[in-house]
């Protein structure tokens, strides 16, 4: 299949969907429109792929009605290489999320609008990562912006707060848009063209580039949710249907991140030279804040939603670093570092599907997402705790899965980067590597966290003690179970496959100092080598004794089921007892006080006969995001009030508006009048 | 071949004197604190009646109570299979680099970390949240100490540091790698659960870390973990060590340099156990919240090599 | 082909004669939606004959032909979705004929004076539509309207006729404008340049745009759903093509320099009151007044930036932003009928309790938002585009925010509406919630119309050729 | 008709003109207003009247003829019609020496940015450009500061007067279609907005355009 042709079946599956929704009768919608959409997907790899190995470019032209030769070309779709990883990525991540859609997706999320922007959506992430020109790019942008807002609104009858979500998912999701808007339009109108390539070849300089470069900056920033501009992350992923929020997640985000990468790589390389410094610290701060919040949430949407800015944030710091290392003139190491953003693209694609699917298992079953009040449920949903593990791993970055192998590459690449003439370098690498390790520690805490108080430990409700039953004789469930089973095979198949992989991307940009190894590990030539196989077998080799002990100690002394956990005398008391999520990230919301700025209430009251003896002790401890509260709820206010203020202009007072008219009168007779 | 052999060996020389270590860090501990002690070879004794006993498993709890000793005691084997104790050479496939031996090192982390969490008890979960929370914090100072050593290598790969340094003895002493050394050290006692950051003989509910994780495996169970966390210890030390005396590491399969490493490995960790246990004598546990202000210290300490090394190397 | 000249003009008035001395309602009812598709039948027929065409003081040149679809095209819109139970009396029915005749002279006619008289007909014909309901809202609508339009078309009446004067130079006053464009006729300059100013400023209060804007929003929520649609999608326009009309004047003897600079003042301070207005809008009709002045703004915007891409996106947009603008109004007043409030507060859970009226409605606000595949945002980024090329790059960013602040405003009132369970106010007379079910014959109009707006951006045969010419006509080629 | 006679005939008119608007903000009663606008209608007419007369345009003695009708006839007489049913009313929002420095300040104003407009064209009827943007920006002066809706019936009258006055003096008036259009759309203004201000009678009990505040943000 050619790139182009993968198009045109994409487009044509996703008509194809949107009608299926529209006519199929409620009971089979979600299998016929869901099969559609699964096939959108699978053409958009399809398409994907070929972009990627085709040595001839594929274009595809879509005139549109505004004349083209006047700086607006008509819509150009030609995948580079680049864009084929991208449309892999979101092509795989919406097969999957289609597929566990199909079991899934009940109420508004299955209904015709819900199916219909599903493929829409898809259809629209297609085209930006297929764009070769701006027309075409923002089209596509602004398609998934409209189709996941759809998305989004699903439950907006059942849960009021979809509502806020919602607005605030659209206004951040229309600054980026803007932002792009008027980026592309400077840089358009230097290049004197809509298409990407007359932009590279336009090396544009000078305060426009610059100018340019800042608002492309922040339209990317805004949809890869780094920090400041990630506030609509944790609020509309929670919000979403679960396979919405995977599809969000896991691929939409990751656009932001290939524009950035074109952005200073292909587009206005010469321009964001010197801002090198500053990608890179959106990215680590996006990470170590992300990972922050997330590891003291506990809603596990929430959770997952705060995690995608942490690793978004870390595949931004990976561009950083290698812009850096390459204004150093250390090109091998950055062409490393660039490939580890990919690495780390792709690599969160898998397991953040994987980590939303599990959830929205989760919702279905117990109908919350609170952590503080699940648990236990790895007894009646082994599979489910099997991926969500899988991909808990992933995020955690443990070998040997997909997230291993993409942090250390990245690791490495910044241990060899070298700072000895270069004092930017060793001052931002070493401070770089600091939070990048403790975003990989608080990482950890975060997925033990959410692994171990969902499925461990006792249930800590009703609703979780008595979840819905993993499988049921619903036409789909089987479905759910093997989108998630096939999700967690891609977070351990591309911890093992990193070799091939990581070739594979550096081949994309064009570099050569990455190889794959005899084993099929992954080697950076003169730097190390990663060999998931070889570590895998020394695993067997010392297990094997090991095992062999176990087995020898087994039989002669046998295991004791009591029904009693000891936990020093506490037996089985209340699962109000338990230690919660909350409990958990106690410890970290103490030491990082001073970044967090909890806000605590402690209330006691009194018996009525005697003053002394306490009644009640309630104690409240709220975490918010500091950004926002900080910098979004004075614009906002700033913005109730001049909207207030503005109302005074339209006050009803007709003497008012014909003043208006008389000073612009009074105005344009000055104006005329002067020479 | 000869590097897997020598690998082999280090395992089992390795395993086989970590219980050693632990009796003699006891003994040295006892004696200094005016009591007799029960003698080195304690924990051999120990493991052999955990093993013997017949372990529970509480109903409610799951596979993870008897996955996760397994874990812990593979991933501390693989972590002593890696790093340069008795030799400096590494099967090519597997070179002992630092930040995969760093990710073994957290797998175990997560095991005893889910350990906890496991039953349901409020004490496993107390533990669990604690270990993970310095474990978190640890993470900086250990990439960043190890960066600093690997800067005048060029290598993040453990046995060239000790290599190189153990080839210019002018290294050693350098301000970074002194720096980079003490941060380290401050690692192994945080990520060990040793003094003054968990206290390993604690036997009060609310200090516990590490205990209150294992609080519900018995038997063999909690032979595993015991052996596990131990060989943490000896890996760590014995890392420690190397990079601050990089000499006596055998490279090659000579029976007799072979011999002289393992004498000069078990020699040297033996003093260094017995150092530690000295010097825990005098210090009291820290509370939990000071830890990170230590571990900050240390960090400083680390991020000062590195820097070090870039500015003045 | 002159007959589609003068179909335009002579069928409404005609029509509307008949009915208004008649009397007849069932006839009358019908009358309207007819004109319109007269007037979009001949709209079609200039546009697709691609010539000049000229008959006494009628003349269709592309543009001129251009426009006249768009009037018929959101005339049909807006009449067909107001046939409604509730409809209009007959004298109504008259006035909306004569309405339409007013705006198809006025985009016919050749002599800027005979437009200005046809624009200040509009005034007139509307003044009772506005002041239909004969409450003291619609009253003070009304009076506010036609004071503030009359004296804003009045300084334009001042600007025609300093431009009549200044063509005496040349010793053969005249109001064609071909011959105003025209090489052949000098100006004298001072009386152009200052006729040429105050035409574009008093056409614009007709226009909508601040500072003279504030007839706009009074009038627009208070008229009957259909008339707003019809003043909101064409009028407006029809007051901006007489503003392209002056400023091929101006370009052709004056320079282009201060027309462009007062649409690009007009445009940004139309852009910030709608952005500001619409942040804290409590009234829906008004929010949809407000969304036309930030749409006239941005086609201001459009014509102000100088480019030919900018006039063909601005010609593109009035269309696009016409259709949907009507099929809005129209919606609105179903709402209104339904919950009888214009309150935004009083409206909720739309999409459970009417989904035929709450999803046309949030796609409506889409395609208002410039959301694709509606063509709203092929013309909001090409006007960008345009303004950058031209060097107004603060212009464009300025664009860029204010257009942020109205997507906040306009977003959270509509979503505010649109969402939300269906059972939040039962006290708000279910009963009327299941009344009126409009027919499928009166739905049409709506999807037809967002449907279209959305395909028009997709119809590169038919309107690239069509703008081309029609910015040609205006003197600005490529 | 010799040339001086025509000349002195349209200054007088245009200082009548200028007179009766200024005398127009500085009383308080709408219907000594519409007095004025009757005086002022008929200055309009003979101003036209004595252009035609001196170039022996018998199309604008019929334009002089029709003014004379509308301007000092019709108009005046739908604006009596509401002015007399019971409307004493004080009306205006400033004080009258405000009203009248305005008045002054406006002409002053509409003098110089006229100036250039006549581009060096030193006829009586050139010179007397800067008066009808003055009565354009007096009526609009009144619309400003007057409450009640007659009294903006007027200025919007006085408005149109001065637009009429400019529209004659630079180029005799403009074709004889448009003129009557324009004509007959002033006139259609005025009865509607007379008609409104009965219907505003009926729904606010009063004519005072401050009461239309019903509809604001």
């Amino acid at each position: 299949m050619t790139a182009v042709g993968g198009l045109v079946t994409v487009m044509t599956l996703t008509g194809l969907a949107v009608v299926l929704a529209f006519v199929v009768p409620q009971r089979y919608r979600s299998l016929a429109s869901g099969g559609a959409s699964m096939g959108i997907g699978i053409a958009g790899i399809f398409t994907g792929i070929a972009a990627m190995t085709s040595v001839p470019k594929a274009v595809l032209v879509i005139p549109i009605a505004i004349p083209g030769g006047l700086g607006l070309d008509p819509l150009l779709l030609s995948p580079t290489p680049l864009g084929g990883v991208f449309c892999v990525v979101v092509g795989a991540v919406g097969a999957v999320a289609a597929l566990y859609g199909i079991g899934y997706a009940h109420g508004p999320a299955a209904s015709r609008s819900g199916w219909s922007a599903f493929a829409v959506f898809l259809l629209g992430m297609l085209i930006v990562a297929a764009a070769g020109d701006v027309v075409s790019f923002l089209l596509g942008w602004e398609t998934m912006a409209i189709a996941s807002t759809v998305l989004l609104l699903a439950d907006h009858a059942v849960r009021p707060a979809v509502r806020p979500a919602a607005v605030w998912y659209a206004v951040m999701t229309h600054l980026s848009f803007l932002s792009l808007a008027t980026g592309f339009a400077l840089v358009a109108s230097t290049a004197h063209s809509t298409t990407f390539t007359q932009i590279a070849a336009a090396h544009i300089t000078g305060p426009t580039g610059i100018a340019a470069f800042l608002l492309l900056l922040v339209g990317f920033a805004t949809k890869a949710g780094l920090v400041p501009l990630h506030v609509w992350l944790p609020r509309a992923h929670p919000e979403a249907p679960s396979h919405v929020s995977a599809l969000m997640s896991a691929a939409m985000v990751k656009l932001g991140v290939y524009g950035i990468i074109l952005l200073t790589g292909t587009w206005l390389p010469d321009v964001s030279r010197p801002f090198a410094i500053l990608v890179l610290a959106l990215g680590v701060l996006s990470g170590a804040y992300g990972i922050l919040q997330a590891s003291i949430t506990s809603d596990l949407k929430r959770l997952l939603a705060y995690s995608t800015t942490e690793n978004v944030g870390l595949a931004v710091t990976a561009v950083g670093v290698g812009m850096l290392l390459s204004n150093a003139g250390q090109d091998a190491v950055a062409a490393i570092a660039l490939v580890a953003a990919l690495l780390l693209v792709v690599s969160h694609a898998a397991f953040k599907t994987v980590l939303f699917l599990g959830a929205g298992t989760i919702l279905h079953a117990t109908g919350e997402r609170d952590l503080d009040r699940l648990g236990g449920l790895v007894r009646s949903h082994p599979v489910t705790a099997w991926t969500f593990g899988i991909a808990a791993m992933g995020a955690a970055a443990l070998p040997v899965t997909s997230g291993f192998g993409a942090e250390w590459t990245l690791l490495q690449a910044l241990v060899h980067g070298d700072g000895r003439a270069n004092i930017t370098l060793a001052l931002a690498l070493p401070v770089t590597l600091g939070l990048m390790a403790l975003t990989i520690g608080l990482g950890l805490l975060t997925f033990v966290k959410a692994f171990g108080t969902a499925f461990l430990a006792r249930p800590r409700s009703a609703a979780a003690a008595t979840p819905a039953p993993e499988f049921t004789s619903m036409p789909g469930s089987a479905a759910m179970g093997v989108a998630q089973a096939i999700g967690a095979l891609a977070v351990i198949g591309l911890g093992l496959a990193v070799g091939p992989v990581a070739t594979g991307l550096s081949s994309v940009l064009g570099y050569t100092g990455i190889v794959t190894s005899e084993l099929g590990g992954l080697r950076l030539v003169t730097i190390g080598v990663l060999d998931p196989y070889a570590l895998g077998l020394l695993a067997l080799g010392l297990a094997l004794p090991v095992a062999l002990l176990v087995l020898v100690v087994r039989r002669r002394v046998p295991r004791r089921v009591t029904d009693l956990a000891w936990g020093c005398g506490g037996a089985r008391t209340s699962p109000r007892m338990e230690y919660t999520a909350t409990s958990y990230a106690e410890p970290l919301v103490r030491v990082f006080g001073e970044a967090l700025r909890p806000t605590r209430s402690l209330e006691v009251s009194h018996l009525a006969e005697d003053h002394v003896l306490e009644n009640r002790v309630a104690f409240a401890q709220q975490v918010t995001d500091i950004v926002e509260d900080r910098w979004y709820a004075p614009a906002v206010g700033w913005l109730r009030f001049a909207g207030d203020q503005a109302r005074r202009v339209q006050n009803g007072s007709i003497h008012r508006y014909l003043g208006f008219s008389f000073a612009a009168l009074v105005v344009v007779l000055i104006v005329v009048t002067l020479p | 071949m000869i590097a897997t052999l020598l690998v082999i060996v280090q395992v089992v020389v390795a395993t086989a004197i970590t219980p050693l270590l632990l009796g003699v860090m006891r003994q040295v501990r006892a004696r200094m604190e005016g009591r007799v002690g029960p003698g080195v070879l304690q924990p051999y004794r120990d493991v052999r009646k955990l093993l013997a006993k017949e372990p529970l498993r509480a109903d409610g709890s799951s596979g993870v109570l008897i996955a996760a000793p397994l874990v812990l005691l593979v991933s501390s084997l693989m972590v002593v299979a890696l790093v340069p104790l008795v030799t400096t050479a590494n099967i090519p496939a597997v070179p002992n680099d630092l930040f995969v031996v760093v990710s073994i090192l957290l797998i175990g982390t997560v095991a005893l970390a889910l350990l906890g969490l496991d039953a349901g008890t409020a004490f496993g979960g107390m533990g669990s949240s604690r270990h993970m929370m310095i474990a978190a914090l640890v993470e900086p100072t250990v990439l960043m100490s190890v960066y600093a050593l690997s800067i005048p290598v060029g290598s993040s790969t453990l046995s060239k540091i000790v290599v190189a340094r153990g080839a210019d003895v002018t290294r050693v002493v350098t301000p970074a790698g002194l720096l980079a050394v003490v941060a380290l050290v401050v690692v192994v006692l945080a990520e060990t659960g040793r003094l003054p950051v968990d206290n390993p003989s604690t036997h009060l509910e609310l200090t516990m870390i590490h205990e209150s994780m294992i609080l519900e495996s018995g038997g063999r169970d909690l032979a595993w973990l015991e052996v596990g966390s131990w060989l943490r210890l000896t890996a760590l030390l014995g890392l420690v060590v190397n990079l601050a005396l990089p000499w006596g590491l055998a490279d090659s399969a000579q029976p007799l340099a072979v011999l002289v490493a393992v004498v000069a490995f078990i020699v040297k960790l033996l003093v260094a156990g017995a150092l530690v246990a000295a010097a825990e004598v005098f210090m009291a546990k820290v509370r939990l919240f000071k830890v990170p202000e230590l571990l900050a210290g240390s960090f400083v300490l680390a991020f000062l090599a590195v820097t070090a090394s870039y500015l003045a190397g | 082909m002159t007959v589609f000249l003068w179909l335009p003009v002579l069928v409404p008035t005609v029509l509307g004669a008949i009915i208004a001395w008649r009397h007849s309602d069932a006839f009358a009812r019908f009358v309207p939606l007819v004109v319109a598709l007269v007037i979009l039948a001949c709209g079609i027929a200039l546009v697709a004959k691609g010539q000049v065409v000229t008959s006494s003081v009628l003349r269709a040149d592309a543009t001129s032909s251009y426009v006249l679809l768009c009037v018929g095209a959101v005339a049909v819109v807006a009449l067909w979705g107001g046939l409604s139970a509730q409809s209009l009396d007959v004298r109504s029915d008259a006035l909306i004929c004569a309405f339409l005749a007013a705006m198809s002279l006025a985009v016919l006619s050749d002599n800027l004076g005979v437009m200005w008289v046809a624009i200040e007909a509009t005034t007139i014909a509307t003044a009772f539509l506005v002041g239909h309901a004969g409450t003291r809202g619609a009253t003070e609508a009304a009076w506010k309207y036609v004071v503030l339009g009359s004296v804003g078309v009045a300084i334009a009446f001042l600007g025609i006729v300093l431009v009549y004067a200044s063509s005496r130079a040349s010793g053969a006053p005249t109001l064609s404008w071909v011959a105003l464009t025209s090489g052949g006729i000098s100006l004298s300059p001072h009386l152009a340049r200052a006729g040429v100013a105050l035409a574009v400023l008093g056409f614009a209060t007709k226009a909508g745009l601040a500072p003279m804007h504030s007839w706009l929003p009074d009038a627009h929520s208070q008229a009957p759903a259909p008339v707003s649609g019809l003043m909101s999608g064409v009028l407006l326009s029809v007051a901006m093509y007489a503003i392209l009309r002056v400023q091929a004047v101006g370009a052709a003897h004056i320079g282009v320099g201060l027309v462009h600079g007062m649409l690009l003042t007009f445009g940004l301070l139309s852009l910030a009151v709608a952005a500001l207005l619409t942040l804290t809008q409590r009234d829906y009709k008004r929010l949809l007044a407000y969304s036309s002045i930030e749409h006239m703004g941005i086609i201001a915007l459009g014509v102000g930036s100088g480019t030919s891409l900018g006039l063909m996106a601005a010609l593109l947009h009035m269309l696009g932003h016409g259709v949907v603008k009507a099929a809005m109004f129209v919606v609105a007043g179903r709402v209104l009928n339904v919950t009888g409030s214009s309150r935004i507060a009083s409206v909720t859970g739309l999409l459970k309790r009417r989904p035929d009226l709450g999803w046309p409605f949030l796609v409506g606000s889409a395609a208002l938002l410039g959301f694709p595949p509606f063509v709203t945002f092929f013309t909001e980024v090409a006007i960008l585009v345009a303004l950058t090329e031209t060097g107004l790059w603060w212009a464009a960013g300025a664009a860029a925010l204010l257009l942020l602040v109205t997507f906040i405003g306009i977003a959270r009132q509509v979503l505010s509406m649109a969402l939300g369970a269906p059972d939040l106010h039962p006290e708000s007379g279910d009963h009327a919630l299941v009344a009126d079910r409009p027919s499928r014959f009166r739905t049409a109009p709506v999807a037809i119309a967002l449907l279209s707006g959305a395909a028009i951006s997709f119809l590169a045969l038919v309107f690239v050729p069509v703008l081309g010419a029609a910015a040609a006509a205006l003197g600005v080629s490529r | 008709m010799n040339a001086s006679l025509t000349s002195s005939l349209v200054t007088t008119a245009v200082g009548v003109l200028l007179l009766t608007a200024v005398l127009q903000t500085w009383r308080r009663s709408a219907a000594g207003s519409v007095r004025l606008l009757v005086i002022q209608g008929l200055a309009l007419a003979t101003l036209v009247a004595a252009l035609g007369a001196s170039r022996g345009d018998v199309q604008l003695l019929v334009v002089a003829g029709v003014v004379a009708l509308v301007k000092a006839g019709l108009l005046p007489w739908a604006l009596g019609r509401t002015a007399t049913g019971r409307l004493v009313e004080r009306d205006s929002a400033v004080r009258p020496a405000i009203g009248l420095l305005g008045a002054t300040v406006l002409t002053m104003f509409a003098y110089a940015v006229s100036d250039p407009l006549r581009g060096g064209d030193q006829s009586a009827a050139a010179r007397a450009i800067p008066a009808g943007m003055a009565l354009v920006l007096i009526g609009f002066w009144i619309l400003l500061t007057r409450h009640s809706a007659v009294s903006q019936l007027v200025g919007f009258v006085v408005l149109d007067n001065g637009i009429a006055m400019v529209a004659f003096l630079t180029s005799d008036g403009l074709p004889l279609t448009v003129e009557l259009g324009a004509t007959l759309d002033v006139l259609l203004v005025v009865v509607i907005l007379r008609t409104l201000t009965t219907r505003m009678r009926n729904t606010h009990g009063s004519t005072s355009v401050d009461d239309l505040t019903e509809l604001r943000d």
